[in-house]
């Protein structure tokens, strides 16, 4: 009892929606033990940031409200705290980080001023005091010449530096306790790495207690101490990192652990949550019979001809344009790339955010007019096409986004959206003949024909996704550009949407460029691929010779940097 | 900094050609022949020849509108056609008045609905918030001339807090005329202000660094003077710079009921006796100032918001 | 902490103007203060063309000649001329002396600043101002085509530079006290013009040295000069304090002693030590202003009349606090023109009958002036010879049923088959409800009318350029002789000139002829009673109402018999102070 | 692939007809409107103003507004003048409620022209971006530079007085703010992934913007056309005080109130109170809608 920080005792918070009291927490508890981290691990949706915010009694009251609960922090309850007393523990004794570094920082005061109000608050530094402890803060927190920085503008440092600041920021009074809610998702994997480095040394530094809010059971696994799993507002499961990870009891852990794409493992296929637990929560035995064949290299077979030559690719954006216009500077986005695919196989394109990978994908579809090169289209180069002979061509290539939110037109029904492509390339004669094929589409991607009629609004992310896997299905392409597709999508969706696609690739012969930033998805998925660094490709192996002896070191960085997903001393 | 001012003059230019031409063609060609009127009740064909002579108005279309370009670039205007006054005299006596009312209207404005605009958005969707927007909104629903008419009726006649109309030039007099067109004024704008101001701090108070400052136990007091108000400088900026150039023409209807001699009340004179020249040459300085103060504008961003890098 | 500062700012500067204005003190000084309906343009006599402009320089600039205050009929005497002109048999040549010793105002243009002595060629240079196309005058026409030379001087000046120097045959000046005045034909209208702003007499070194400002900075002889203009807002005038006197009038019409007008009879004028000119163009504000004492006089708006005056007498209220009443009627017409040019209303003498007749003057005179005017029969107005107050039109017993035969002689029986008429008048709202009321009388039997409203300058633009078919228009006497009037329907004076009906008639033309060559007399009130039956039949124009001004003072000005023809009437008036005092409390 | 199989089979037997309508996004505003009181209560009024100026226009209702009697001319408010009359004894009321057609029509024709102007320049410039932008924008700045009253005036000049040029003058000066709305939206919009699927699929400008784009900132133009109605009916009053308005007779809200300059000194208050009356609850009802509409359909304000 003695060693626990925080206990939280049948913690519950209510959202008031539009359409009635939704019970975003259900009566949770859990303790913090001083000195350790607690991971809080689950998908979105299943309440995890909504009970950390509890804790800091940051949750917004016209719509949320706690309703039942308490939590104990050195013997009084936080949510009995008045406002005036609560502001002194807040950033003082308990502190917190956020997802988002871009935003989470006051665009129009300097670093300097933002970790100096916390200390000038708290600690009652006069302005000078509180700017040289800042310095010190920002040494601690790995930030080069200190000095400088302390004057510069948050829009003036990048998201890794930004989310160091935020650190500085909040253990500048040597709080007890550090909650971070997802503090690395929006960074890459590269920088990610550096992060919970350097919020490892902290807690042993500072003895503070962590609870680190993520759904990447990998960062976990590397992190945490102990480990809370929750789904839809409950704690599925609590306990040691070690027995979570090699003896999960709940199924939903399980099928969490399990969907995950691993480095390690050559899976097949991907096994689902659904696989292990029905919906309403009970065990399922799952049929590993499907997820066990090893996913071999596939070899070249001579029924996949070469489908799509890129050569001497190009796409410059200007940076600087002088007086009159003429470009003094150039952003090289996509730098002299040189791929081949070949039909019926899946390249993947993988690199961390800014390497050129959307912008090469863009290009490929002319949606973005290449600076120079050609892409060589089964035999045509399509750079040369003119707009009408274009528009016959896109009805063979296709793309999927990354946002399944903004890929669809809000206003526009399903069914309308997946029959516009058939009216565009008038397919289909009447009507009701394009209605069947749009309720065709729908079973093949395994949503209800029924729901033609509703609006995007209507659909999570990932049924959102197979819409637009079925409207690019529904010109019948031959090559499709999945950027970033999954990305967004949770774990357990994200499992469901590779394996569709891998079975459309077989039932269709598909061709897939495959892009994206996380490693083991590509690995999972590609048959070759291409590491992209800096607007050009540094690495091109088969996906696996790419992992057993990466050359680039680059791509062995990259590697490196990727959570092992089992907690490292039982590496 | 100079590099960015300096290309934002030369995209006025066309913008002020543009002005100069929509403003010659709009009058000249549609605006009929004034030399009539100014012949008299006794004009002779003869009479209205020799004065369109001297009015330079039988001169083709393209010497005229010359003619206006060298006025503005030397920005003598010449002479009224109506009143035969120099228009620069004109506009400079109609500028101390219009100021004297719009100034401290506007700053007495915004000194009420910048504090309100903050407290509305802290107590969103509250009891206070919902009263105090239906009170501004029925505020504009009624029209601006029923104020102007019913204000000076009711303070200046029957309650006589007020004298009637009329202006004092010294500095120290003036203030007796212009207390209650002042108020008035400050009636009109307070309500469309509000609700803009409104809307600005809502938008910033959703941003995640509140969400960050609260975090780090700020008192509401400091979030919303200090981090919210900093933030949403630039929209307030856009609009108070947007309304200045307004600031000078003065508001017509309020000059020209209390007899004060601002250029609201030049503008309406000589739209009544078509006196293009006054109108080109009011209608073209208000466009310089707009540009002026829209530049100024830009250059205040920066110093306000450092994402914004004037390269 | 921010916040408090500045509510507490804002609260501080509200607080002391309201203070400040609460206390403004109530000015007892001895001064006459007058309202004027518009702004004042500008202080140069060729600029006088607007009526307000005209009542501000009056109290500056002077003329040969002016109209006795009090006598009426009115009767021209010398002014700054010494004695009345003589005239040649044939009435070509005027012979006139000019008083001796007059000096210009104090200056900075004259030599060492002193105001130098008034001479006979200072009326010479005046006059060719007058012609100069470069002042771009409206007032030429009082000299047009009259004076022998001058307009030959004219075209010569509209050419290049006007040269001043050169001689013009019909103005001599012998002499520095003696100016000849030779005309083609006998115009007995010149008289009245040399009594007008448009000739009061300038000094050509102010000129010359103010150029194009001299418009703001006015030199005259007369009683005051200008101390402060407040464009669009006030101008005031102080005692000239070198002027050269003048008497006031010892003998004036029946009726003015027991008024008390002549109480001052023989005394030093001007009384008032300042006169304030307020431009206020709206009613309300000029209303209210007099009502609160801070100007003297003030014609009463239509909207005002039933609050103040109950039959033709003040209202107890108002009398208590020493309001008086002033009656005047105006040498002025208010009239209804059709453009004879309309292929529809200028054939049709009937249908132009029938207009008149349906048209209603005693509802529209009750209505708009508040009884205020007198239903005008024909084209001469009250107060001018040839006016008959028995004459009776035959065309304006507004009877409906006679209304409907005219309209049925006239081929358009109730109104069927005639085209809707456009009724054009200026923007102002009185001016649109009249516009109303001519269409509901319209109506009443069967014609269409629509109301198209300009601004004033527009509308005088298309009246002028013969683009309207009907219009609602009045006209000020210029001078007291009818003349003025049946010069409206002259055929050579058609638009852009004063006969906006661009009225023809061979007969009529030639009366006015025969007219204008003879002395102002009984033969000549004979041939102007013979134009107005012409006119009375034809119906160029219905006229509608004569207006009489009605005008409340305040019990302290003395001396207040005003009169639309008379301007200089400012330095006859006097403020009783200590009257003042005590009134000005009670306000 | 279990479930994949176990759910092929159980939907083929539902034909494609039972299709379920969805909810779009604007039933879904709709709905919220139907639960905000405020909103519920102007749209009554909103309507109970349409019912009366369609019923003024047939002359069902009011009748006697144009009905002349000089013999009653400016009388008090009494039984059978509620309101009063006016200078030539017309019942103030009935004009008042004649007056709410005019002022219905300048409102909606001039905000709806100034929707059109708006949208079509705005979306002009916002999708093609480069020199189409800049003429655009140049223009727009120019227009709004000119001081309103100039442009309106300038407009009478020209077309004359009276409704048709009324409702064309606010239309054609009014629509610069809705144009650079639609501007920076159709800029936002055009680099979304939706626009740019849209173009993959092999849309043409004209399908993306049609069917995407412009569906996509309808709910904008709603939001101005109320913003535009109320600034037209406002600007309806201090364009007929400054004698710009409609032909004489017709009965219009702004005649009555800049003949209040006159008749008020007289103590003739009964003209002005009922105009601004009139005006001040159909202008109110429209602003509060327009606020509630704004919430409903901003996708971002939400649940805040």
């Amino acid at each position: 009892m003695s060693d626990s920080l925080i206990q939280i005792k049948n913690l519950s918070v209510e959202f008031q929606t539009d359409d009635g009291a939704v019970r975003a927490v259900k009566n949770i508890s859990f303790d913090i033990p001083r000195g350790k981290t607690v991971g809080l691990v689950g998908e979105s949706g299943s309440g995890k940031s909504v009970s950390s915010l509890a804790i800091m009694r940051l949750i917004p009251n016209p719509p949320g409200k706690v309703t039942s609960g308490e939590i104990i922090y050195e013997g009084k309850d936080l949510l009995k705290l008045p406002e005036a007393q609560m502001r002194k523990v807040r950033g003082d004794r308990i502190s917190m980080i956020f997802q988002e570094p871009m935003t989470s920082l006051n665009p129009v005061f300097t670093v300097g001023d933002q970790i100096a109000e916390t200390l000038m608050l708290h600690q009652k530094l006069s302005k000078a005091q509180a700017m040289a402890k800042a310095e010190d803060l920002l040494t601690q927190v790995g930030i080069p010449n200190p000095k400088e920085r302390i004057k510069s503008y948050p829009h003036e440092m990048s998201g890794g530096q930004r989310q160091r600041v935020m650190i500085a920021m909040a253990i500048a009074c040597e709080p007890d306790l550090l909650i971070a809610d997802e503090p690395t998702t929006a960074l890459d994997v590269t920088i990610q790495k550096q992060i919970l480095d350097l919020l490892a040394d902290l807690q042993k530094k500072y003895g503070m207690s962590i609870l680190f809010i993520t759904h990447d059971l990998g960062v976990i696994a590397d992190i945490a101490d102990e480990v809370v799993v929750m789904y839809r507002g409950d704690i599925v499961e609590r306990g040691h990192t070690e027995n979570i990870f090699t003896k999960p009891q709940h199924p939903y852990t399980k099928g969490l652990l399990a969907c995950r794409p691993s480095l390690e493992q050559n899976a097949r296929r991907l096994p689902v949550v659904s696989d292990f637990m029905t919906p309403d929560g009970k065990e399922r035995a799952p049929n590993t019979a499907s997820t066990k064949n090893k996913k071999e290299t596939r070899v070249i077979s001579e029924q996949q001809p070469v489908l799509l030559e890129i050569k001497g690719v190009k796409k410059y954006f200007p940076l600087q344009t002088s007086f009159f216009g003429n470009v003094k500077s150039w952003v090289k986005a996509v730098d002299d790339v040189n791929l081949t695919v070949r039909r019926g196989r899946t390249l993947g394109l993988v690199g961390e955010s800014g390497c050129g990978k959307t912008t090469l994908g863009r290009t490929l579809l002319r949606l973005v007019e290449p600076t120079d090169g050609q892409i060589v289209y089964n035999g045509t180069d399509i750079t040369k096409l003119d707009r009408e002979k274009m528009r016959a061509m896109r009805r063979k290539m296709q793309i999927i986004f990354q946002d399944p939110y903004a890929s669809l037109n809000p206003r526009m029904t399903i069914g309308a959206a997946l029959m516009e492509p058939m009216v565009i390339h008038n397919l289909g004669h009447s009507r009701s003949e394009r209605l069947d094929m749009a309720a065709d589409l729908m079973k093949r991607v395994g949503l209800e024909p029924a729901m033609l009629g509703r609006y995007p609004h209507e659909f999570s992310g990932g049924q959102r996704q197979r819409i637009c896997i079925a409207r690019a299905l529904a010109v019948k392409p031959e090559f499709i550009i999945c950027d970033e597709s999954v990305s967004a999508l949770d774990v357990s969706i994200q499992a469901q949407i590779l394996n569709l696609l891998l079975d459309l690739q077989e039932e269709f012969h598909l061709t897939y460029v495959f892009i994206s930033h996380d490693l083991a998805v590509v690995k999972f998925i590609a048959d070759e691929v291409a590491v992209m660094y800096g607007g050009r490709v540094v690495e091109m192996n088969d996906a696996v010779g790419i992992y057993e002896n990466p050359q680039h070191d680059y791509t062995k960085k990259l590697l490196g940097a990727i959570p092992k997903g089992m907690p490292k001393h039982l590496l | 900094m100079l590099k960015y001012a300096l290309r934002r003059l030369v995209y006025m230019i066309p913008i002020l050609f543009g002005i100069t031409l929509v403003t010659f063609l709009l009058f000249n060609v549609a605006g009929g022949n004034p030399a009539i009127v100014a012949a008299g009740r006794y004009a002779t064909p003869e009479q209205i020849a020799m004065i369109k002579a001297q009015l330079g108005l039988d001169k083709p279309l393209f010497m005229q509108y010359l003619d206006f370009l060298r006025q503005i670039f030397t920005l003598d205007f010449g002479y009224s056609w109506f009143t035969k006054q120099k228009i620069s005299t004109l506009f400079m006596d109609g500028v101390g008045p219009s100021l004297s009312i719009t100034v401290p209207a506007f700053l007495i404005s915004l000194a009420i609905t910048i504090p309100l605009g903050l407290l509305l958005a802290f107590f969103r969707k509250s009891t206070l918030d919902r009263t105090i927007l239906v009170i501004a909104l029925a505020g504009i629903s009624i029209s601006s001339v029923v104020y102007v008419i019913a204000g000076q009726y009711v303070f200046s006649y029957k309650l006589g807090l007020f004298p009637i109309s009329g202006w004092e030039t010294g500095w120290d007099t003036r203030w007796e005329f212009a207390v209650l067109p002042i108020i008035i004024l400050v009636v009109l704008t307070v309500g469309t202000d509000l609700l803009f101001y409104r809307t600005v701090f809502l938008e910033e108070i959703h941003q995640d660094y509140v969400r960050t400052a609260r975090s780090k136990g700020l008192s509401n007091r400091t979030i919303l003077w200090k981090h919210v108000l900093s933030n949403s400088l630039v929209p307030i900026i856009t609009l108070v710079i947007l309304e200045i150039p307004t600031l000078l023409t003065g508001t017509l209807l309020i000059e020209s009921f209390f007899g004060i001699p601002g250029l609201g009340g030049l503008i309406y004179q000589s739209i009544e006796n078509s006196d293009f020249p006054v109108i080109k040459a009011v209608t073209v300085m208000t466009a310089i100032l707009y540009m002026v103060f829209q530049l100024l504008s830009d250059l205040l961003y920066a110093w306000v918001d450092p994402k914004i890098r004037l390269g | 902490m921010l916040k408090q500062r500045t509510l507490f700012a804002v609260l501080a500067f509200l607080s002391i103007t309201f203070i400040a204005s609460c206390t403004h003190k109530v000015q007892i000084d001895n001064s006459v203060n007058v309202e004027l309906k518009g702004n004042v343009k500008g202080l140069d006599p060729v600029g006088a063309s607007d009526l307000y402009s005209s009542f501000a320089m009056s109290v500056v600039y002077e003329s040969l000649y002016q109209y006795n205050y009090l006598k009426r009929p009115l009767q021209l005497e010398p002014l700054l001329a010494d004695g009345m002109p003589s005239v040649s048999k044939d009435g070509l040549t005027y012979t006139i002396k000019i008083k001796q010793g007059v000096k210009f105002a104090d200056d900075a243009a004259f030599p060492n600043g002193k105001g130098r002595e008034l001479v006979a060629q200072d009326f010479v240079y005046s006059w060719r101002r007058l012609a100069d196309p470069a002042t771009q005058s409206e007032g030429f026409w009082v000299f047009d085509g009259r004076i022998k030379g001058l307009n030959e001087w004219r075209e010569e000046a509209a050419k290049g530079q006007a040269k001043y120097d050169a001689p013009i045959e019909g103005l001599e000046t012998p002499d520095n006290y003696t100016l000849i005045i030779k005309l083609k034909k006998p115009y007995y209208q010149l008289m009245y013009q040399l009594a007008s702003t448009y000739t009061s007499v300038v000094a050509h070194e102010v000129v010359e040295k103010y150029g194009k400002e001299f418009l703001n900075h006015s030199v005259g002889t007369g009683p005051y000069i200008l101390k402060e203009w407040i464009r669009n807002s006030r101008l005031s005038f102080e005692r000239n304090p070198n002027w050269r006197g003048e008497k006031y009038p010892s003998e004036g019409s029946p009726g003015d002693k027991e008024a008390g007008l002549l109480e001052d009879a023989g005394k030093a004028i001007p009384f008032a030590d300042k006169v304030v000119f307020y431009e206020l163009p709206e009613d309300q504000p000029r209303w209210l202003k007099f009502m609160k004492g801070d100007t003297d006089f003030v014609e009463i708006p239509k909207d005002n009349y039933d609050g103040a005056v109950k039959d033709k007498k003040v209202i107890p209220e108002l009398a208590a606090k020493g309001v008086g009443l002033r009656a005047d009627p105006d040498p002025d017409l208010v009239y209804i023109g059709i453009n004879m040019m309309d292929p529809v209303l200028g054939k049709n003498t009937a249908l132009r009958q029938a207009m008149a007749m349906a048209y209603d003057s005693d509802t529209y005179i009750q209505k708009f002036y508040n009884g205020r005017a007198i239903n005008a029969q024909s084209i001469i107005p009250p107060g001018v010879d040839g006016y008959d107050p028995e004459y009776k039109n035959p065309y304006k017993a507004n009877n409906v049923e006679k209304a409907k035969e005219l309209l049925k002689k006239a081929g358009f029986p109730d109104g069927k088959g005639l085209p809707a008429f456009e009724y054009n008048c200026s923007s102002s709202a009185t001016d649109r409800q009249i516009g109303e009321f001519f269409q509901q009388k319209m109506a009443a039997i069967g014609i269409k009318i629509t109301i198209q409203q300009n601004s004033w300058s527009q509308f005088i633009e298309r009246q002028k350029s013969k683009k309207v078919q009907i219009f609602g228009v009045a006209w000020g006497a210029d001078y007291p002789d009818a003349e003025n009037f049946l010069q409206l329907l002259y055929g050579p004076n058609e638009s852009p000139g004063s006969n906006a009906s661009n009225y023809h008639n061979k007969e009529y033309d030639k009366l006015y002829d025969d007219a204008s060559k003879l002395p102002p007399g009984p033969a000549r009130t004979a041939i102007y009673k013979k134009m107005r039956d012409i006119s009375a039949t034809e119906l160029p124009i219905i006229p509608d109402a004569n207006r009489v001004r009605f005008q409340l003072f305040h019990g302290w000005i003395k001396n207040f018999k005003p009169h639309l023809t008379i301007l200089n009437s400012y330095k006859y008036m006097r403020v009783d102070m200590d009257k003042k005092k005590e009134l000005k409390g009670k306000m | 692939m279990a479930i994949n199989e176990a759910m092929t089979q159980t939907l083929t037997m539902i034909e494609p007809q039972t299709i379920k309508k969805g909810k779009s996004l604007w039933t879904d505003a709709f709905q919220r409107l139907r639960k905000d009181k405020v909103a519920m209560v102007s749209f009554v009024v909103i309507v109970f103003y349409l019912a009366l100026a369609f019923l003024c226009a047939l002359n069902i209702a009011f009748p006697n507004y144009a009905l002349v009697d000089n013999t009653i001319a400016y009388q008090a408010p009494s039984a059978d003048h509620w309101m009063g009359t006016d200078i030539f004894g017309r019942d103030v009321l009935a004009r008042a409620a004649h007056g709410t057609v005019t002022s219905l029509i300048i409102g909606f024709f001039g905000a709806a022209l100034s929707i059109l102007v708006g949208t079509l320049l705005g979306s002009l410039a916002g999708y093609f971006g480069g020199k189409v932008d800049d003429c655009v924008v140049w223009f727009y700045t120019t227009v709004d530079t000119i001081p309103y009253i100039l442009l309106v005036v300038a407009f009478s000049f020209v077309a004359g007085h009276g409704l048709k040029t009324l409702c064309l003058a606010i239309g054609l000066t009014s629509w610069v703010s809705h144009c650079r709305v639609i501007r920076s939206e159709f800029m936002k919009q055009r680099g979304r992934e939706y626009v740019q699927g849209a173009q993959a699929l092999g849309a043409g400008h004209l399908r993306r913007v049609f069917f995407h784009i412009l569906p996509n900132t309808f709910h904008l133009a709603l939001i101005n056309f109320s913003l535009l109605f109320v600034s037209a009916v406002k600007s309806e009053v201090i364009l007929s005080y400054l004698g710009l308005g409609v032909e004489a007779g017709t009965p219009s809200w702004g005649m009555m109130i800049s003949d209040a300059k006159l008749e008020l000194a007289r103590g003739v208050w009964w003209g002005l109170t009922a105009a601004t009356a009139f005006m001040f609850f159909m202008v109110l009802a429209v602003t509060l809608f327009n606020d509630a509409l704004r919430d409903a359909l901003d996708p971002k304000l939400r649940g805040k």
